[in-house]
């Protein structure tokens, strides 16, 4: 049940377009795309990898769905805080009947948004408060980034196999190095997922994360992912958004895995993929369901099934032979479920197993809910990342 | 063919926003000779020498250098001319050394070779006497000091027109002597020299013509020799005026301050005052001479309570027979004693005065604490600067002009005006008359006078010994911060104090060469 | 040891941008002008410098690294100049307050940086893939031999040449200063224009040429970053607040370059120095980021005690001249 | 050029101007405007290739076009008004108060704790006042600490007081680091989101009536204070020549300090108004470079708060707009930077023909 009919004072100057909710649906024609108006706040612009991954996302959505540039209204460059708040009203005052933001600090601001505009739908990426909040038009969404964070991991441990072969390493040196924004669960996940992609590979791998505490700062990123080769890493990944680590990575003729977008170019002697992500399906989606009047799902967060994640083009003159071939079956058996990328059989935490630790360790307790048939489930009770746990073979600085 | 003057003004007229600086003047200056310029202040002497130096342009009239009409858009071209003038405010950098200024803008060897320069420049220093080290910074010099820097720059720059614009305002006697000595060896050089001065026995005892300027006005030029003070003056000010200080006898003098071994020490170290005693009665001028730098400026601050003070006290006897000891008190603490201390510092501008501020908020600088409000009253300070316009004839568009606006002998009237309204008991000046033409000289003159008959304390410094000889009732003598002796007024000779300045001046350089003004 | 290397080594490279802009503003501030447009200024050099560079890579299909390297530098020193120009046209010619024009100039050039670095990344196919690899591997070319050396070489010979230009442009400008006519002429400029007018010194065309050099050094800092430490690529803000850093070093050094660079590799390190320092957490982390600005203090407040004449900003700093005024 | 051309080359001379008319002064003023707008809209037409009205419709839209962005433009130009009134003291002495984004942060950090640690124990007017009077204290103390050095050891102000904002950043990011919520993002959000507490309370049924009135009240107080006062007469002595003040029995230390630290507080306490007021959370970016931006606006209004009100409505008005229209034709936000720039530009450059005249004659001879 949506409030359909508590109209905000404001959307009267809102086209005759259909307010997103599942009761009016029947009653809007086919073809209503043409009245939609869809808003969206990046935190940032076109240069700055994360947001540019949304950007694109919008246009796919834009294009699968045949609407015009002037149906779409981007803001770009918002901060967390009263400007949030201000352009997300803006754009429902401009009649958007959905708004997205696409930074964890929006949320608090399109919640609030949400209260006062309550015929518009509001979808957050990154967010965890939609279902708690209890307002129907507001929504979160994320992607099993995890999963392709998995698979680019898995080229990682193939390339330091591959080094091991040719002598130029130790098994025992097999160290990587990971150059994290801040230690919050969505980056302890994903690195989770990298270091076991490796490990499923490369046993004896292990890893070490510093944090630049930032997400986006070229000269941290790069001056963190040198500290870590000088403390002997022999190969650097990131979730970071700037290409810094890239840069010192190519520098130091280190291999390096990156994040969201293909970094050959900055680093083509030494990238081997990124870890990406398509926004695409997740906006074609909530804009389709605004459009048909369906509901749109509070919490969602999808991955290679849904073709939300994947690695970029692999650096054949880098990577090891076989890789793709590998990478495929990865890849396929993620499809498939076969696979799951948090088994809890491949790691320990100090030499446990997680479900030893939530049977035992009062603060592991809040994890029950997430593992279940021997693999955590994450991002699956709520799209936001869960998995917030160092596991053995990981190091933190 | 007569030969051609080496300076003509046709014509020349300057505007200063309202301010007719200078309104058709004509001037010539012939080859070889010294012509000096006699003004008021504000009659636009400084200006129309800037012009000739390249600083300012004129709005009309022209310019003829040995004979051939010429352009002056900047200094350069007025160095490429020959011109070389030495500015009322000196024009040195602090930081520099002497050589350092005085090469400052030539054209050379793009790679300094301070050894030659220096040798060039100790050369010149020889061939006319000058005493200077070039290697020494500005800020550690001498006021003379700096004079003569000033004038070896332009020496050096081999300038044939030489322009002086009162270079005598600091100097000493003796150091007016050597620089009326050196001014002769160029005109007999065949230099033509134009100097500007307010002490008429200057003009009278060097320059070969008097030009005169009035109001912005040219008003005519006399041949020295048949000029006297008392007809340049007339033609200065426009009718006849009285050139006498009329000195009453000291009425029921009474100690008002006592100043008992004094010292006080620069940053350095240096003793600039040494154990000074001395005492200052109301109803008497006390005069302070000395040779520049020898503690006069401290000995006044010291007394204000603006300097630090090592050891010694200072009494002050009020009028009610009551006594307080003000030495290590803050200017702020003696006057909530409701003592009122008056004094006009030698810095007008960097001290005595706020040069952005109009002359309304500038009366009030002293006194704006006044009463318990927490806002300002600006109704008395507008009032009482209406008046020293009006009493003093203060020239200046209006009570709300910034006093950074009005000439030297405008500002220093303000200063004066403002210190003698707070109806002192003890009244202190320093160097009252420097810059001040004739006129306004004696306008001061007779203020002190009034404020000495009136009951006050008056303690006068000044550098012009005939005038302290005529103005005070005892002359303090310092040297090198010590009392070399008191004089009376009446009896003393300028031998004498002459004598009393210089007498084993042991150490007195050292305290000389750190005044930096 | 080989991570002493490394800090030692990173410190320097974070340096070399703030030495530039420091030298920069040093040579403007002895003409009496407080650029605090530098730091806008940098950004400005070095987006020209990478536009110049993306260009030149996109037009000619077979890119020669030496080419592309005279032609982004001529683009950084000439965009950067433009920065002065502005500067100097406003303050000088017409007479405008110094700070407002600076802050402002600082608020046109980040933007100016940033519009233009996002309006190339967009023609190269989006963020992280504006590259010119060619160009940035002359910056960043080594001497070969010396560069191999242990320790010594890679302490001392493993950067490009545009951290050896920094160093000597400082050396240099502290020679022109000291023992040049027009380094002198410069120096009383900035003490009191009104004195080095009577001496005949044009003041305002060394104003001018001060001004538009110092915009031109300061802009290699831009350059430098984009070039020698990023390989050759953008992103927003990257560049961070460098630009203030180096104005904070004009006086830490009391103008004189050479003394900036000792000075820009102490910013340097300490800059860094949280990623290195072991045993931080996360909030400690953020104190030892303060560091830099809170040992700058304390040297600030130490040299303050002495309060040579030497050691003062130029007198005139920061006020307009005008002959005819009083 | 042909050699007759050179000989007749205008020779320019500048000259004061007399004094000139209130009209005329605003007329060359407007010209400014009106040229600064003609040169943006050449740079936008340039870029984005649309018929320049239409771009400045679009600039008038994004800055009032709806009541809530006229209502952001009234909120952002109070905000940058009480900076440049609070700067206006410091820098009417001649103390180059470079740190108003650190005086900021710290009355903004300290609000975001009152707000966290007091919400639950009093009422919202209390707290308010109680916030009011901790950010003005902790702003205090950020100008006190560079005037303290300055008065005692002559330390240079401008330096000091620019390093304080980075100490303030990071004093800010480690208290993020308590109270982000949740862990690890590095973000409070907002705080008291369900209580409001701590909020600026509507007044007048108006969103924004406390920010206008108390924007407003400081304004008159400080205009009163440095033009009515003896303190702020003190200032301008100060400002203009220490050894006056001196002279005039003025305390310089005392002055310095007294000065700085009501000037830090004001800037303290629009770090309340900001966070209290706007935006009910704390981050890095809550000074978002306006303290630099209001030293533009103080100095261009040559310190007249009157004036300052008109500036920063007229900055903040071009910037809201240029962001409007950056949305609007998709071009980069960061062309609104570049279009305040050049704005700043012909606005601070006509100020000069409002003071000089120019004099165009012919060079009539050379020097030899
Ligand atoms: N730069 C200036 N701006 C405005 N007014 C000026 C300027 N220079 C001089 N004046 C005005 O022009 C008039 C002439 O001043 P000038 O300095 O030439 O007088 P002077 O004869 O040298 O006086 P003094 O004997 O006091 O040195 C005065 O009224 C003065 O206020
Ligand atoms: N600070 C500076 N840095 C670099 N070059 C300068 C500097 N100052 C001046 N120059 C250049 O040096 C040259 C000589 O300058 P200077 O001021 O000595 O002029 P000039 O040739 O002696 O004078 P004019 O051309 O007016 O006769 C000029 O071309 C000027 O551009
Ligand atoms: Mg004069
Ligand atoms: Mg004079």
């Amino acid at each position: 049940g949506c409030g359909s009919s508590n109209k905000g004072g404001n959307a009267d100057n809102t086209p005759a377009a259909p307010s997103g909710t599942e009761t009016d649906s029947e009653a809007i024609p086919e073809g209503s795309a043409a009245d939609i108006k869809v808003g969206i706040i990046y935190i940032g612009d076109e240069n700055e990898g994360y947001t540019a991954a949304h950007m694109e996302g919008i246009k796919v959505m834009a294009t699968s769905l045949g609407l015009s540039s002037d149906q779409v209204i981007e803001k770009t460059h918002i901060g967390e805080d009263e400007s949030a708040y201000d352009a997300i009203v803006d754009l429902a005052e401009q009649g958007c009947n959905i708004v997205f933001a696409n930074s964890f600090g929006h949320e608090d601001y399109m919640i609030q948004a949400a209260q006062e505009f309550t015929d518009v739908q509001f979808a957050h990426a990154t967010g965890f408060q939609a279902a708690s909040s209890g307002l129907p038009n507001m929504h979160n969404y994320f992607t099993a980034v995890y999963e392709s964070r998995y698979v680019s991991g898995v080229v990682a441990g193939l390339k330091l196999n591959d080094m091991i072969t040719k002598g130029e390493i130790t098994a025992e040196e097999a160290k990587m190095g990971y150059v994290g924004a801040y230690p919050y669960a969505e980056v302890v996940s994903g690195f989770t997922a990298f270091y076991l992609g490796a490990k499923s590979v490369c046993p004896s791998v292990t890893m070490e994360v510093q944090y630049t505490n930032s997400w986006a700062d070229m000269t941290a990123e790069n001056e963190v992912a040198k500290q870590l080769i000088a403390n002997g890493a022999k190969l650097i990944s990131q979730h970071a958004d700037t290409t810094g680590a890239p840069t010192a990575a190519e520098d130091a003729k280190v291999p390096v895995v990156g994040y969201n977008v293909d970094m050959t170019l900055v680093a083509p002697n030494t990238a081997l993929t990124s870890a990406t992500i398509n926004w695409g399906p997740y906006y074609t989606y909530a804009v389709k369901s605004v459009i048909d009047g369906t509901a749109i799902a509070a919490d969602w967060s999808k991955g290679y099934v849904d073709g939300a994640v994947a690695i970029s083009p692999i650096n054949e003159s880098v990577a090891a032979e076989g890789t793709a071939d590998k990478v495929a079956e990865v890849e396929a058996a993620l499809k498939a479920g076969t696979l799951k990328v948090f088994d809890t059989s491949t790691f320990t935490v100090n030499g446990s197993t997680l479900e030893e630790l939530i049977a035992s360790n009062a603060d592991y307790e809040k994890y029950s809910a997430n593992v279940s048939d021997g693999y955590f489930h994450e991002s699956e009770v709520i799209s936001s990342p869960a998995f917030g746990i160092i596991i053995d073979g990981i190091t933190e600085k | 063919m007569e030969q051609a003057n080496a300076i003509e003004l046709k014509n020349v007229t300057k505007r200063f926003g309202e301010v007719i600086a200078n309104d058709n003047i004509n001037l010539s200056v012939r080859k070889g000779e010294i012509l000096s310029i006699l003004g008021e202040n504000g009659s636009g002497k400084t200006t129309l020498m800037n012009m000739l130096s390249g600083i300012y342009f004129p709005e009309q009239g022209q310019i003829f250098i040995n004979g051939k009409e010429v352009t002056i858009r900047s200094p350069k071209d007025s160095f490429a001319l020959g011109i070389g003038m030495i500015h009322q405010h000196f024009k040195l950098i602090n930081i520099l050394t002497a050589a350092e200024n005085i090469i400052l803008g030539l054209p050379g060897k793009e790679r300094l070779k301070m050894d030659q320069i220096m040798k060039d420049i100790n050369e010149l220093i020889h061939t006319y006497g000058f005493d200077l080290n070039p290697s020494q910074k500005i800020y550690d010099m001498s006021v003379s000091q700096k004079q003569t820097v000033e004038i070896i720059k332009v020496l050096y720059r081999g300038a044939d027109i030489l322009i002086l614009d009162e270079p005598t305002a600091v100097l000493t006697p003796q150091e007016t002597k050597k620089l009326f000595d050196v001014l002769r060896n160029m005109r007999k050089a065949g230099k033509s020299i134009i100097i500007i001065t307010h002490k008429l026995h200057e003009v009278l005892e060097l320059s070969d013509r008097v030009t005169v300027l009035r109001k912005g006005k040219y008003i005519g030029t006399v041949n020295t020799a048949k000029a006297t003070a008392e007809s340049l003056t007339e033609m200065m000010v426009g009718e006849k005026v009285t050139l006498d200080i009329d000195r009453s006898e000291p009425v029921k003098p009474e100690k008002r301050i006592e100043m008992r071994g004094i010292t006080c020490k620069t940053k350095e170290g240096i003793k600039i005052l040494n154990q000074t005693s001395f005492t200052a009665n109301s109803g008497e001028i006390l005069g302070v001479a000395g040779i520049a730098g020898s503690g006069q400026k401290e000995l006044l601050e010291a007394i204000a309570g603006l300097v630090q003070i090592d050891s010694g006290e200072i009494l002050y006897f009020a009028p009610d027979g009551s006594t307080e000891k003000i030495s290590d008190m803050k200017p702020a603490q003696i006057r909530d004693l409701k003592i009122c201390l008056s004094f006009v510092p030698e810095d007008r501008l960097g001290m005595g005065l706020v040069g952005s501020m109009d002359l309304a908020d500038n009366m009030m600088l002293r006194s704006y604490r006044e009463g318990r409000k927490f806002f300002l009253n600006r109704k008395k300070p507008k009032d009482l600067a209406a008046d020293i316009v009006n009493q003093l004839d203060v020239k200046t568009p209006g009570v709300h002009t910034p006093v950074r606006r009005l000439s030297g002998g405008n500002v220093q009237k303000v200063l004066v005006g403002r210190e003698i309204a707070a109806s002192p008991t003890v009244l202190m000046v320093a160097y009252p008359v420097r810059g001040l033409d004739i006129n306004s000289s004696y306008t001061i003159y007779n203020l002190l006078n009034q404020q000495k008959e009136k009951g006050v304390a008056v303690i006068c410094v000044g550098e012009d010994l005939d005038v302290l000889i005529d103005l005070c009732d005892r002359i303090l003598v310092l040297n090198s911060g010590k009392v070399s002796g008191i004089v009376d007024a009446r009896k003393t000779t300028k031998e004498e104090l002459g004598l009393l300045m210089t007498a084993e001046r042991k150490g007195g350089h050292a305290s000389e060469q750190r005044r930096s003004k | 040891m080989s991570m002493l290397l490394t800090f030692l080594q990173n410190a320097i490279g974070q340096g070399i941008s703030i030495l530039f802009g420091a030298s920069g503003e040093i040579l403007t501030e002895k003409s009496g002008n407080l650029n605090l447009g530098i730091p806008g200024i940098m950004y400005m050099g070095g987006i020209a410098g990478l536009m110049a560079a993306f260009f030149y890579e996109k037009v000619s299909g077979n890119p020669n690294a030496f080419v592309g390297l005279v032609i982004s530098l001529l683009a950084s020193l000439l965009v950067s100049a433009f920065g002065g120009l502005i500067y100097s046209v406003l303050t000088i010619s017409l007479r405008a307050n110094q700070n407002v024009v600076g802050l402002a100039l600082t608020t046109f050039g980040v933007g100016f940086g940033n519009f233009f670095g996002g309006s190339i990344s967009k023609l190269a196919g989006g963020v992280g893939q504006i590259s010119v690899k060619t160009t940035a591997s002359a910056y960043r070319a080594v001497l070969p031999g010396l560069s191999n050396i242990p320790v010594v070489g890679k302490l001392l010979f493993s950067y490009g040449f545009l951290t050896y230009l920094s160093i000597v442009t400082a050396i240099f400008l502290t020679y022109f200063l000291k023992h040049t006519r027009k380094g002198l002429n410069l120096r009383s400029i900035g003490e009191d224009p009104s004195t080095a007018d009577a001496a005949g010194i044009h003041v305002s065309r060394y104003k001018y040429i001060a001004t538009i050099s110092g915009a031109a050094i300061a802009g290699l800092g831009g350059l430098y970053f984009v070039m020698e430490y990023l390989g050759g690529t953008w992103t927003n803000n990257g560049f961070g607040d460098r630009g203030w850093l180096a104005i904070a070093l004009v006086i830490l050094a009391l103008w004189k370059p050479v003394n900036a660079i000792w000075g820009s590799f102490l910013f340097g390190g300490l800059y860094i120095l949280y990623i290195y320092m072991p045993g931080l957490n996360r909030a400690t982390q953020e104190l030892c980021k303060m560091l830099p600005y809170v040992v700058t203090i304390i040297v600030l407040i130490f040299t303050s005690k002495r309060n040579k004449h030497e050691n003062q900003p130029p007198a005139s700093l920061g006020q307009a001249y005008f002959r005819e005024e009083r | 050029m042909s050699k007759d051309a050179v000989n007749k080359e205008l020779f320019v001379r500048v000259s004061k101007r007399d004094s000139i008319s209130q009209k005329k002064a605003w007329g060359i003023r407007f010209a400014g405007i009106a040229l600064s707008l003609i040169v943006c809209a050449l740079v936008i037409v340039a870029i984005v290739n649309e018929n320049p009205i239409r771009v400045y419709m679009g600039i008038i839209n994004g800055a009032i076009g709806a009541k809530r962005r006229f209502w952001v433009t009234i909120r952002e130009a109070l905000t940058l008004l009480i900076i440049a009134v609070g700067l206006t003291p410091a820098f009417k002495m001649k103390f180059w108060n470079i740190g108003a984004e650190g005086q900021i942060l710290m009355g903004g950090t300290v609000t975001a704790a009152m707000m966290i640690y007091f919400g639950d124990v009093m009422p919202n007017w209390l707290l308010l006042i109680v916030i009011f009077i901790a950010s003005s204290l902790a702003g205090l103390l950020w100008g006190l600490l560079p005037a303290v050095f300055k008065a005692y050891y002559n330390t240079n102000e401008t330096l000091f007081t620019l390093m304080l904002n980075y100490v303030a950043m990071q004093i800010v990011t480690f208290c993020i680091v308590f109270w982000e919520n949740p862990t690890g993002s590095n973000t409070v959000g907002i705080i008291n989101g369900a209580t409001a507490k701590g909020w600026f309370s509507k007044i007048f049924g108006l969103q924004y009536g406390l920010n206008i009135i108390v924007v407003l009240a400081v304004t008159l107080i400080v205009f009163l204070y440095m033009k009515h006062s003896k303190q702020g007469y003190e200032i301008a002595v100060v400002g203009e020549s220490q050894n006056t003040a001196r002279y005039a029995g003025i305390n310089v230390k005392k002055v310095i300090i007294r000065t700085m630290m009501i000037s830090g507080a004001v800037c303290g306490l629009a770090g309340s108004i900001i966070v209290s007021g706007a935006s009910h959370t704390i981050s890095t970016s809550t000074a978002g470079g306006r303290g630099f931006t209001a030293i533009i606006v103080a100095w261009m209004s040559k310190f007249n708060p009157l004036a300052m009100i008109g500036v920063s409505l007229f900055l903040v008005f071009m910037q809201q707009g240029s962001i409007q229209i950056a949305s609007q034709y998709g071009l980069n936000t960061n062309a609104s930077d570049i279009i305040t720039g050049i704005l700043i530009f012909f606005l601070i450059g006509s100020e000069f023909f409002i003071s000089y005249k120019l004099d165009f004659r012919k060079k009539s001879k050379e020097v030899k």
